[in-house]
């Protein structure tokens, strides 16, 4: 197949809904592939045992972890921390994005405190936030919250900027009101942009989450690396960092779900066939 | 199909110029225009391509402010687009929105006016019948054809009930059935309702089946070269009124005009 | 969109109200703190200014920046190529997203101890740190971008044959060049506090190394100098970098006198 | 802080809430005195809330905020909390390094199998992984260096992660490292070879981990410090005559493998006292890395009543 | 301008059905449709707007495979577009590249078929004039007029110099004067040059005047309810041809079959 028709065919694939049993297959194959490679480094040794597990020990350890009520206890108060800044963050984020790239004067006033504040590196102040929040949800939630707004902020304003000023002029035309015109066309047209902020965001919420608890020894999975580490209990270490992806994992098919109800409207790329 | 209000209205543009870029690329596009839309008319704008037309309708709709010189409805000066005023693109495709069904597309307009859902959607499927895509209201725009999307717009303005409606090339991509249709309801809008509609067309046939005035732009920058009042009455028949001898009078005058600012006119002059 | 320009005089003043009146606020509403967790702005800025005077500042960022740097290229280049294979072939996308969402997601801070094996213990494992945490924004926004220019483009490059290196370059790229740019921007803060986070291990030096050697000193007000450095590094580097997406970009501010502004300001009076 | 009225008959009850460093192995005495009613014996009510880790500093910064009243840390971090003027104080220890303890030494400097190096003299020109720059075994290395006549600049030492630490020099990333518990135990079950000894000879009787409440605490509850003391007392009588309770704590509060708690790991001997050698050796060697200021002093960072 | 091989080609579509969607949505649209382009005619396509002859134009130039059934360039079956063919979009807007100047928009295909910078440069000027744009090689798309970025896409099918062109509505948002001269360009490069080309057009006049043929598409799902060859000869003028009794017995034919088949048919059918 020339590269053309793949495209071709893989545009009409994604027409389709949802994966296809193909799609399935490979991604199954993929799965293999990773983990006999796991598999295979762990036991050639190449790295000390100590440090990579062999992914059967992480399995089991899995299996046995999922059944404690700790495990589910550290799952979830990352789990809550993380949401918690993260809803917070697309809320702000979003509302803040839409005025910003609504209003080149709100743009600019904002310019220097979103640029300062995105590469503000709040996880190196843990030792001074926790003085002033604690180490309770409220610093996994603010630390959380400073890690993802920016992201969803810029990524929401962008998208707003580049609205096609035909729509725009449209939009003018017919003299939609202010809060219609985000609703319906601004935010519409921006979601692709939006949509990808939130997932950047979800998967940095959990990680700001994780190495919050790591740094400041408050409850949740961060913690139980920790432990694990200090045990030099690598299969358990493993066992919660695999926990990690896997809730990335989730969070990302929900917003794919949520995408393809969003974006229905968009064609299939390479066009219609 | 009723307007809520018919009031008394004109657009006019007076001592208008426009230009785009500054310092070396600037361009003159419009200098010194003057041109009343009168009320209940329709009027029909034509020009070699590049003349200017499609500016100058966005300039009387509101959409973009002139470098000199004002435009105004009635008394007001207009720097903004007005309530009063229903616009089609030319660009028809960017101005449909894409993450809008066809039916949301046409219902848009009505929904910034707090008109009521059910009363949005009557209205947006009556204008969809008239331009002949009844049937299309649950499509998306990527699944229409160059010429349905047109119409589609089209439908919008006419769902949008404004007493002035500025049109530009409406029927470009309209095969000569549908043209004709439409035509004869734009004809209808202005007899039955009182609409005023601004039409910028290329094609002169069309200029002066339509027009009770047909405005003839040229030069660089451009102004108004010919201002042809067309004697043709209200009503008129794709047959009958083409076969006028004034109809190919007028027709003759505007295409010659033309011809001495188009295509071969702008290639020497380069 | 069309953009409401200012001149730039007033772009300059919108821009510096804010931060200028934040600034002041904080320094006189600091000036007499004797609390230890709150230094004044003054102890704060004194703190930059002495480890300016150690001689240790320029060394630092020499050697942070030079991490920075190699790790944003190295993410702009693989967030580029992984970004234009799966925004242009749909089903690698579809097969490989579980698990690129996977990855994203593990907590890298515990790989550390794996890629200090593999990569040593000097500027290599931080470089990789930078560069793992650079590459997500680029290459999602990649293949957002692909996917969201116009299939009429696509259509006329099929049409005209153009071959697959120079429609990547002519076309694709250009074409997704908008939300690229966010990406990359993006890249450039997430690396700088990235840039910090990387040096929490196995560090001797750097601008990190010093924010998170004064808090774990409870050397308050240098902590909060080394942050503050580094916010004040971020605006202006992506000062620079808007300057630049300005001229990449120059074909998308379409020049005309509609503006965003009177579209929001358009509604039914 | 609660000083609400007490249930029991016999004393006033005072609630103090604890936090215990999991995982830093430094919690046995506390957990024992729990478990074994001494708190209750010394009419307190202890809240024991077993919370992670995340380093000295980070709970010296909690406690600080106020969420707990006494916490259990490590020497080094309170005593750069304490030059800084954070306003705490160590009011009780856990662990020393006892020179005179008989017992296997669970630290050192370690080469991997094959290594030319056999001392710390032949460490001249080489790099030496270490945890962190500043922490005991750093401080370790530097007075060992020192000791042996090996300049302090010919040697490299690097900051590794801990878990890295073996693994570095393994992999020839570092020449030795200084490493210690269960990390150095494996690594020589795989072929290391310990050539230094560690904390215990350079930096005798140093304060290893131990406990700290905040200034104002300490100074409205001079009682309820006492109290807490003598139960501690107890505990770690209790404990160091009990290995097996101490392995019981461990057991259910570390990661450690069951195998390596039962048979490998070396229990230290638990003390709640300071001896004062241990403050001097430790802020001399912090003085001279210019970790703190000269002018502190013991009376800075211990509660009168710990001294 | 000069053709780098005008070898014999010939399109062809042979039982060609197409339909989008799947399922319930699924729209048959055109079936089994039977067509050969012949070797140096000019091929117009006309039918009603939405009946699918953009969609027939972009099955024989390979932009999309038919549902069942083969197209072909002489014996080779075409699943791609290929080098012999050079398309001019109906959505014109979008097939420029807006980050490219015109010049190197249509300049651009050259490019890819290895053509040294220069040349490209030249051809891509060249063409330019011939559109009437020799001035505007260095704006942006979108700092031209509609009709401007037509002729842009025009001339980049133009410069790609192949022996088959395929034209969608080219002239749509042309002035008469424009559109005439343009026309004339049509007939030249099949005179002069032997190219092959196909346009569709929803001008019916404009059809005639060019065509050799006439191909009628109609109903759902389309097929071809007529083909009409033009007895005109190969020299035409746009005053005299059009005033030809064949000329206008044609056109009355075309326009009556396209009736049938329109707007209004549609709503009923509705
Ligand atoms: N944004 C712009 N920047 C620069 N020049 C512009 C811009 N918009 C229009 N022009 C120029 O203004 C002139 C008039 O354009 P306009 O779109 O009004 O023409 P028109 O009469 O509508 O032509 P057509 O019939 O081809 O649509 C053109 O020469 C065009 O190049
Ligand atoms: N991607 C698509 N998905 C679904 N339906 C489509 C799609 N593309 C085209 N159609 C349908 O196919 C039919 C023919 O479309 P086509 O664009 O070929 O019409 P056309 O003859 O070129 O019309 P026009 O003169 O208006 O351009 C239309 O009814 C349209 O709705
Ligand atoms: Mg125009
Ligand atoms: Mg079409």
């Amino acid at each position: 197949m020339t590269w053309t028709q793949t495209i071709r065919s893989s545009a009409a694939a994604s027409q389709r809904r949802g994966a296809t049993p193909g799609i399935m297959l490979w991604r199954v194959g993929v799965f293999v592939a990773g983990i006999a490679l796991w598999a295979v480094i762990a036991a050639s040794g190449v790295v000390p045992a100590g440090l990579v597990p062999a992914p059967s020990s992480v399995v089991v350890t899995l299996a046995q972890q999922v059944v404690t009520v700790e495990y589910w206890q550290a799952v979830g108060l990352t789990v809550w921390g993380a949401l918690i800044g993260l809803l917070a963050a697309a809320v702000v984020g979003i509302a803040v994005g839409v005025i910003t790239g609504a209003s080149t004067a709100a743009e600019l006033s904002t310019r220097f405190l979103v640029d300062f504040g995105r590469a503000f590196p709040a996880v190196a102040l843990i030792a001074v936030l926790v003085l002033i929040l604690g180490r309770g949800l409220e610093l996994k939630s603010t630390l959380v919250f400073v890690a993802v707004v920016f992201p969803i902020l810029l990524q929401t304003q962008q998208g707003v900027r580049r609205v096609p000023s035909s729509v725009i002029e449209t939009a003018r035309a017919f003299r939609t009101p202010r809060a219609l015109l985000v609703r319906k066309v601004m935010l519409p047209s921006a979601t692709p942009s939006i949509l990808t902020g939130l997932r950047l965001g979800a998967s940095v919420g959990i990680l700001v989450a994780i190495a919050t608890e790591v740094l400041s020894g408050s409850p949740g999975i961060g913690n139980q690396i920790t432990d694990a580490q200090m045990g030099a209990n690598s299969a358990l270490s493993f066992a919660y960092i695999v926990t990690a992806g896997f809730l990335g994992f989730a969070v990302n098919i929900g917003l794919e779900k949520l995408q393809s109800v969003l974006l229905r409207w968009r064609p299939a790329m390479g066009g219609e066939n | 199909m009723t307007l809520e209000s018919t009031t008394e209205v004109a657009l006019s543009a007076s001592h208008v110029s426009k230009s785009f870029g500054v310092g070396a690329d600037r361009v003159e596009v419009i200098e010194d225009l003057h041109l009343d839309i009168r009320t209940g008319d329709v009027t029909c704008l034509v020009g070699p391509s590049g003349v200017g037309k499609t500016t100058l309708l966005r300039l009387l709709g509101g959409l973009a402010t002139p470098t000199s010189g004002t435009v105004s409805l009635g008394d007001k000066v207009i720097t903004e687009p007005v309530e009063q005023v229903a616009v089609v693109f030319q660009d028809y495709r960017g101005s449909l929105l894409p993450w809008m069904k066809v039916a949301q597309n046409v219902a848009f307009p009505l929904e910034g006016r707090k008109v009521p859902k059910a009363e949005r959607l009557r209205r947006a499927q009556d204008a969809l019948e008239v331009v002949g895509l009844g049937d299309s209201a649950d499509k998306y725009p990527w699944q229409l054809s160059g010429g349905m999307q047109q119409r589609v717009a089209i439908a919008r303005a006419l769902a949008y009930e404004a007493p002035i409606m500025l049109m530009d090339e409406p029927f470009g991509s309209l095969d000569a059935q549908t043209r004709f249709e439409l035509e004869d309801l734009v004809l209808r809008l202005r007899n039955d309702l009182g609409i005023t509609i601004v039409v910028v067309t290329h094609d002169i046939d069309e200029a002066v089946y339509l027009g009770d005035r047909v405005v003839v732009l040229g030069g660089r920058p451009s102004r108004i070269v010919d201002d042809v009042e067309v004697p043709l009455g209200r009503e008129r028949n794709q047959l009958t009124s083409r076969a006028t001898p004034t109809f190919i009078e007028l027709r003759t005058r505007v295409l010659e005009e033309i011809q001495q600012h188009g295509l071969t006119q702008q290639v020497t002059g380069a | 969109m069309k953009l409401k320009t200012y001149g730039p005089v007033a772009t300059i003043l919108l821009q510096a109200w804010l931060p200028i009146a934040l600034v002041v606020l904080w320094f006189v509403g600091s000036a007499n703190s004797t609390s230890v967790f709150w230094p004044s702005l003054s102890t704060i800025l004194q703190t930059v200014v002495d480890w300016a005077a150690s001689g240790k500042l320029w060394g630092d960022l020499v050697f942070s920046f030079g991490n920075y740097f190699l790790a944003l290229a190295l993410a702009i280049v693989v967030g580029l190529g992984f970004g234009l294979v799966i925004g242009l072939l749909p089903r690698v996308g579809q097969v490989l997203s579980p698990y690129l969402d996977f990855f994203r997601t593990l907590p890298i801070v515990v790989f550390v101890p794996i890629v200090i094996l593999v990569l040593g213990v000097g500027r290599g494992p931080k470089i990789f740190l930078i560069f793992l945490a650079c590459v997500w924004p680029i290459l999602l926004n990649c293949i957002e971008g692909v996917r969201a220019i116009a299939p009429s483009v696509f259509e006329t490059a099929r049409s005209y044959r153009i071959p697959l290196g120079l429609r990547i370059r002519r076309v694709v790229l250009p074409g997704a060049a908008p939300q690229i740019a966010i990406g990359i921007r993006l890249a450039v803060t997430i690396g700088l506090v990235m840039l910090v986070v990387s040096e929490m291990y196995g560090s001797t030096e750097g601008v990190g190394y010093f924010i998170l050697q004064s808090g774990q000193r409870f050397q308050l007000a240098a902590a909060w100098g080394g942050t503050l450095l580094v916010g004040v590094i971020g605006w202006a580097f992506t000062a620079v970098y808007v300057l630049i997406e300005h001229r990449v970009l120059a074909w998308t501010r379409e020049d005309a006198d509609v503006t965003r502004t009177k579209a929001v300001k358009g509604d039914g009076k | 802080t609660n000083d609400s009225a007490a249930p029991d008959s016999n004393a006033e009850e005072e609630l103090i809430s604890v936090v215990v460093a999991r995982g830093a192995v430094n919690l046995e005495s506390a957990i024992i005195a729990q478990e074994q009613g001494f708190f209750e014996q010394e009419g307190l009510d202890v809240d024991l809330q077993v919370t992670g880790g995340g380093g000295g500093a980070a709970t010296n910064s909690a406690l600080i905020a106020g969420e707990f009243d006494i916490a259990a840390t490590d020497a080094v971090t309170a005593i750069r909390a304490i030059n800084e003027n954070m306003p705490i104080v160590v009011v009780a220890g856990t662990k020393s390094a006892k020179p005179d303890y008989e017992g296997e030494v669970s630290d050192g400097l370690i080469v991997p199998p094959g290594s030319t190096i056999t001392s710390w003299k032949d460490l001249e020109g080489k790099k030496v992984g270490v945890p962190e720059l500043g922490g005991l075994p750093y401080l370790t290395v530097v007075t060992a260096l020192e000791e042996n006549g090996v300049p302090l600049d010919s040697v490299e030492i690097v900051p590794v992660p801990m878990d890295a630490l073996v693994a570095a020099a393994q992999n020839g990333q570092v020449d030795a490292v200084f490493t210690f518990s269960i990390f150095m135990l494996s690594a020589l079950d795989s072929g290391f070879t310990r050539v230094g000894t560690g904390v215990r000879e350079f930096l005798p009787y140093a304060p290893q981990s131990l406990w700290v409440s905040t200034v104002e605490f300490a100074e409205k509850n001079p009682e309820a410090l006492t109290r807490f003391r003598a139960a501690l007392e107890l505990g770690t009588e209790y404990g160091n005559e009990n290995p097996d309770a101490v392995r019981k704590v461990y057991h259910e509060n570390t990661e450690l493998p069951a195998p390596f708690i039962d048979n490998v790991m070396i229990l230290e001997p638990l003390d709640v006292n300071f001896n004062s050698k241990g403050w001097d050796v430790l802020l001399k060697g912090m003085q001279q890395t210019g970790e703190v200021r000269d002018d502190l002093t013991v009376e800075d960072i211990v509660w009168e009543g710990a001294r």
